[in-house]
């Protein structure tokens, strides 16, 4: 049975809140990184000492979350739905296909390992 | 050797049971109108002293919270590195190299130079000692914070590029002798204390000449690789505030003893109470500096710069340097706030100048230094312009050529720069082969 | 102007060749007996005002380890933008409405308003000096510097969430208006000083004055976005606890000018004796505080919790500053001990009523405040509970009144806090557009 | 009780007005020429004590900085705890044992056990001071910073894995019995002082006894796990170079205090002279060490190591510890360059012995001190090698078994080492639930 | 030929023994990243100034592999096997497809680049 | 249409100029993460307080990049030629299959979320 990964790029402030959306649906494990973002947003300019510089990277989050197929959908809607503020900037939401899944403190696989 | 409690305490007794043995010391030594002066003036020398060392701390931690997370070790290492050979070259040349007395090789201009500093006996009788001043050991002491200061202005301005040894050797040369030599042309009573100038605590012989000397470096040594591209300034902003901010504050601390100290006595009510508006007036001068930035940052650039505020305290103080006393505190407050706004304005031209001083510590001790020693002239009616411009080029010149020409001649010898790689992964991993922050992943 | 060594050494070798001159000076200037007493007390304000200038640095580094890493550019400029403006304002009107002298406008409650402090002028001559205390400067100096103190316990309370402006425009009422008011009248001999209230160094006339304003302000600008959510407390934990702990270091050693200085005089063997048992009672009421904390913290929720520690010293260190003298070192322990029991129990005490103080600042100024002032009764037979408790209420309503009124016009006038998008990126980017720490990924 | 400025002013007004009070109370009142020394003196210990106290802060930050952030709160947390427990013991316990007057239980070897330490009443009057020493409340608070640096060592050498409540329970014994104990044989008057050991300000006394206590303790806690795995040793690089730069500069600062205040006297022109030359050589012997580490690791290893170098400067202040007065600038010079040689030679040294030191306080305090100790004889001409060596010993084999035993019974009666997952994990989060960088991803 | 990505989430401090095992059954690359892992171990509960709260994110570490198909089930094996502890957070590993890798310096591709 | 996700390791010190450089192609996003590298790059030793260790991991930068597999190939050349420097531990690229992409802010999805 089919196992995809989601990835999806945010804005830091709204991780929290995903987060609990998330869980609401039945999601029950992910993996959270800082990441530097570039993008549309990027490139607004900053002043340090009286010199004024371009700001390529904002600051986001990334979440890489493993779910059963089935779910795939009903979590980047979710994921959409909470992230989303309408300003430049909101994210990404990417899915991949994963081939196998495994826990390791039971070894259980696929969409039992998740 | 140190008394213990138990026999002192037998000794108090004793002492209270034959008062005649009292009253014998009483008739032998001099009493605290004869000593209490010298006491008090040796005391000020080394609370002084030891605030001013104190500023060396600040420094290391100002300059460490202003360069990038990659060259904090670096920073850190060359920072302990100055003040400690400072300590050394000051002792086996430059303090009698600046206080000559009556020993000048070219008298007014140069000292001797193979003098080295020797201190009172142990226990030294009051007939021996020097009762209108205070003892050398405190004397010395205080002025060789003084050179510390100096070389830390260098470091700064000169850090994330320069290598390691040839920073440290121009060190050596700038405490060991410039720093002494044109030093005693005011404060070892040579030909400008002569002709009148007046730089009561140092904003031109001990801070511009700090900044001289960096400015030289920074011309030879060019900016960091990326600061000026197409035409534009990258900054490169420092990897922790917090760093800087303390620094800041313990610099503004060690300047009482700075500007404190520098009255030369304390034994007087006279003295006592010039040392008060000293630090009174040093203090408003900090304040101000800080205010002056802080809110033309605001105006300026529609944002308060914590960095540029730091700055414009330093500033402050280095502006009223020159003159703390003769200022009413109103005069402290303009003189410093003018401070301030000289470094919210000189720091970016630096920047058009492709002049790359890390910490603005060219700004801050060498154009307020400036500002500083001409303000003198608006208070101390025994300074006149002229003679406070003749100081203030007399140093320029001297130190700015000689250390143009040791920065040459390290960059011939042995290179001054950093490799390019090194420069680009930062000089703790590249020169030290040790993180200041290894535990913590760098954005 | 300073005079150069050289010459001095001439001056001092003068002296010796020609007693005559020596004995001369001695006969017209008053000996040591008659001004050691002023030099002693002015040396006592300079280094017990140095101490507390310290201070300032403590509560910026206590504060900036206290707040999430996105809010310590702001908390670091907020800092020292108010002891600077505190200088300011203190020079301006604070020190002389504080201290009317007989200058009172309403005797006993209200000095003048448009007084600027001037110092002695240079070079005071014994005849013209206060020989029974000490130089204006160093009085002025050391006064000014607890007015500092008062306003940083307001930034570390409303942090994280405040703009800088309205900040600072309180913190410039609060320095030159309210303060030096409330604080005449105890210091500077109006009403509650004829009523007989004691509070040696300030628990309540500086700490709980600091709380009271920092209460108000607590209240009208509401907690951080998420700190009470759905009937839980949500801690952020502070990003820096080594600064934290520094700062509490800092404002521990700070505290022995705080409350040594207090004791105004040093130039007797009943004074300089006494200062030294403020000293210890101050170190052993820190100890307590922090022991008790420790040893509390571990109890109740089953670990250690370092910032409780932290606050259970400096809670310590308040409950002691209404009156380090009289207690014994045993009074002192328990006493400060006290301090650090109210801390543990009041900072979750003040969550439950969604009063959110970023740093515990209330506990430890404001409760721990009022509990020292009650406590001088224990050991300062002077003293009555009923005079003590009027002054704690006076204090409480006038500051806690005007401020909350000075609150409430800043809101309306220009807005107290900032957005909730700046609010949640950090007012570091959003107000100032600079981190504190760049360079370092935040988890 | 605190005077108010204006009452102040008024009684000096009255006091011009009645020059006969003034008088009056000179022929009431003993002269300074009496009682300067005395409040000199107080003053020394105060300014001394100070100083001291602000150590605690430095090896708080150069612990701080040296172990791995997962264990940073911890070290805090020990270092603020072991202070406040030490400031309590040596109240109640160890004060009078170390300084039994007459009160030794066996005399030269054990003083009394419960007897709390009170200080001299509110207002002394002169009649009753030991004018020829200081107040005891200023020796009491001078006497009880040393204690505490004795404790900071031993909690950096075992950091990262000892419990924290073990951990304390021994600092209340060694602040409170065995360091009183030892200490009284040489500062207190008894055997060693009569044998003529010589120990100006504790290079063994305070420091080695340090060492030796932490090393019992290292050896009986053990390596961290996996410093020594397959026969290699395995560095755990400090999280925070520029904090433990900060807290070696807190050290070098306070060192001034540390020395200079055990001059035990002020008073005099020999006296303060002495204090002075003292601190001239205390910060003559840091800046050879530092220098002396940072050229032998660029010889020996190729780079600069910075922390060597730090360890090097407090080698080097170690080393002059037990005598600063005798020696010249010269002598000082290489008593404190050869501490710092010690240190790179011998911290590599304990890690082929697999003894895990994290901060290298081992060869800082305990190697550095005995060859400080033994250095005495060299400028000091009463001092002989066989007293200073039995001195060494003495303070060894006492401390040493003693702590071992200590050690033993409390890792039988609790355990010492926390558990391994605790240990891996960090002890913040394991023991105290609370990480000291929170918003940081840790590399 | 095929490559492919393994993905594991581990407790921190077994990183070490994991880089020791992955290279004796001869992996000669990987990209490591801290992160905050949320999952069944998270929700325990902390105490910082009196109020409880719940701690949703535990460190974790993140282990990106690159190897050739052939290895990947070794990989897998020996990941879960080092990094075991049978207690609850021990981590996941899953398996993605690669389509393509290279070696910047050499340009070699897929295979030859790992 | 079909979307890939590229993944390169490279040296820090060359994001600034790989990032202009894709800017240049037309990359529009990506997102960016500080890693450790274990690799034949690793393993040299380094001193400290005397006592030799081995580094196993360098400080890398990781790259991900969603772009239409049009763009995939072009891409992985500009970062390989941009992040080259013939030295040992220039890095890696990797690409994979992206099933599916989508824009928060808009719910574009695919190429279009680019
Ligand atoms: N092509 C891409 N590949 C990978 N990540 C991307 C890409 N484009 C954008 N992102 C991520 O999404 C974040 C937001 O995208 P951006 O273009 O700034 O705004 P928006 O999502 O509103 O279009 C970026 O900061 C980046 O982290
Ligand atoms: N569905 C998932 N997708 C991605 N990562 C996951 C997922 N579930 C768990 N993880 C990662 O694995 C780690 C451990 O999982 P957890 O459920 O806490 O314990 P266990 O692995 O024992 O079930 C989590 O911290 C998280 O980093
Ligand atoms: N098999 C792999 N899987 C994932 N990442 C790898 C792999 N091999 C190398 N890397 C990444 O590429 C970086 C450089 O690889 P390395 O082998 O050190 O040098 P080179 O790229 O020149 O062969 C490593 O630091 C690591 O981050």
């Amino acid at each position: 049975m089919q196992v995809k990964l989601i990835i999806a790029a945010i804005k830091p402030f709204k991780l929290e809140e995903v987060r609990e959306a998330l869980t609401g649906i039945g999601v029950r494990g992910m993996m959270v990184t800082e990441i530097k973002g570039f993008g549309s947003q990027s490139g607004h300019t900053e002043i340090y000492r009286g010199a004024e510089y371009a700001v390529n990277f904002v600051p986001k989050v990334k979440l890489e979350i493993v779910v059963a197929g089935s779910m795939a959908d009903e979590v980047v809607r979710t994921i959409a739905a909470t992230a989303k503020t309408d300003k430049i900037g909101d994210g990404k939401i990417f899915v991949l296909d994963v081939e196998s899944a495994m826990r390791v403190r039971t070894g259980e696989t696929d969409a039992d390992a998740l | 050797m140190k008394l213990n409690k138990y026999l002192l305490v037998a000794a108090a007794a004793s002492a209270v049971l034959v008062p005649s043995l009292g009253l014998a010391q009483d008739e032998a030594a001099p009493g605290f109108d004869e000593i209490g002066p010298y006491i008090m003036t040796t005391l000020l020398f080394l609370v002084g002293g030891f605030l001013v060392m104190w500023m060396a701390a600040g420094f290391a931690m100002l300059e460490a919270g202003l360069v990038r997370s990659k060259n904090v070790t670096m920073q850190l290492t060359k920072n302990v590195g100055l003040f400690s050979f400072a300590a050394i070259m000051y002792w086996l040349v430059g303090f009698n190299l600046m206080y000559p007395g009556d020993g000048w090789i070219i008298a007014g201009w140069v000292g001797p130079f193979f003098s080295i500093t020797s201190l009172e006996p142990v226990g030294l009788g009051a007939a021996d000692a020097a009762l209108d001043y205070a003892s050398v050991g405190s004397d010395f002491f205080f002025q060789l914070m003084f050179v510390a200061a100096t070389a830390s202005i260098v470091s700064g301005v000169l850090a994330e590029r320069i290598k390691l040894w040839p920073f440290l050797i121009f060190v050596v040369v700038l405490t060991g002798i410039l720093y002494p030599i044109s030093g005693s042309w005011q404060w070892g009573g040579g030909w400008l204390s002569e002709a009148g100038f007046s730089d009561f605590a140092g904003s031109t012989i001990v801070h511009s000449v700090g900044g001289w000397a960096a400015l030289a470096g920074a011309i030879i040594l060019g900016p960091r690789i990326g600061k000026y591209r197409d035409g534009q300034v990258h900054p490169m902003p420092g990897s922790n505030l917090a760093l800087a901010t303390l620094g800041t504050f313990i610099l503004w601390l060690g300047w009482f003893g700075f500007n404190g100290g520098s009255q030369l006595a304390a034994g007087t009510v006279g003295d006592i109470t010039d040392v008060s508006r000293i630090f009174a007036n040093t203090n408003m001068a900090a304040a101000c500096g800080a205010v002056a930035a802080l809110i033309l940052t605001q105006v300026v650039y529609g944002k308060v710069d914590l960095t540029m505020v730091l700055n414009g305290a330093l500033a402050g103080l280095v502006s009223i340097t020159a003159e703390p006393l003769a200022p009413t505190l109103f005069g402290a407050l303009w003189i410093g706030a003018i401070g301030g706004v000289i470094v919210v304005f000189t720091v970016p031209m630096l920047d058009k100048l492709k002049i790359d001083d890390v910490v603005g510590a060219i700004p801050v001790h060498l154009f307020a230094g400036i500002w500083g020693t001409i303000a003198v002239v608006f208070y101390n009616s025994d300074a006149s312009i002229v003679t406070q411009v003749t100081g203030i080029v007399a140093y320029g010149v001297f130190t700015f050529v000689a250390s143009l020409v040791i920065w040459i001649i390290l960059k011939g010898a042995m290179g001054l720069r950093v490799s390019e790689e090194a420069e680009v992964n930062g000089l703790d991993v590249a020169e030290l082969g040790m993180e200041a922050y290894p535990d913590f992943t760098k954005g």
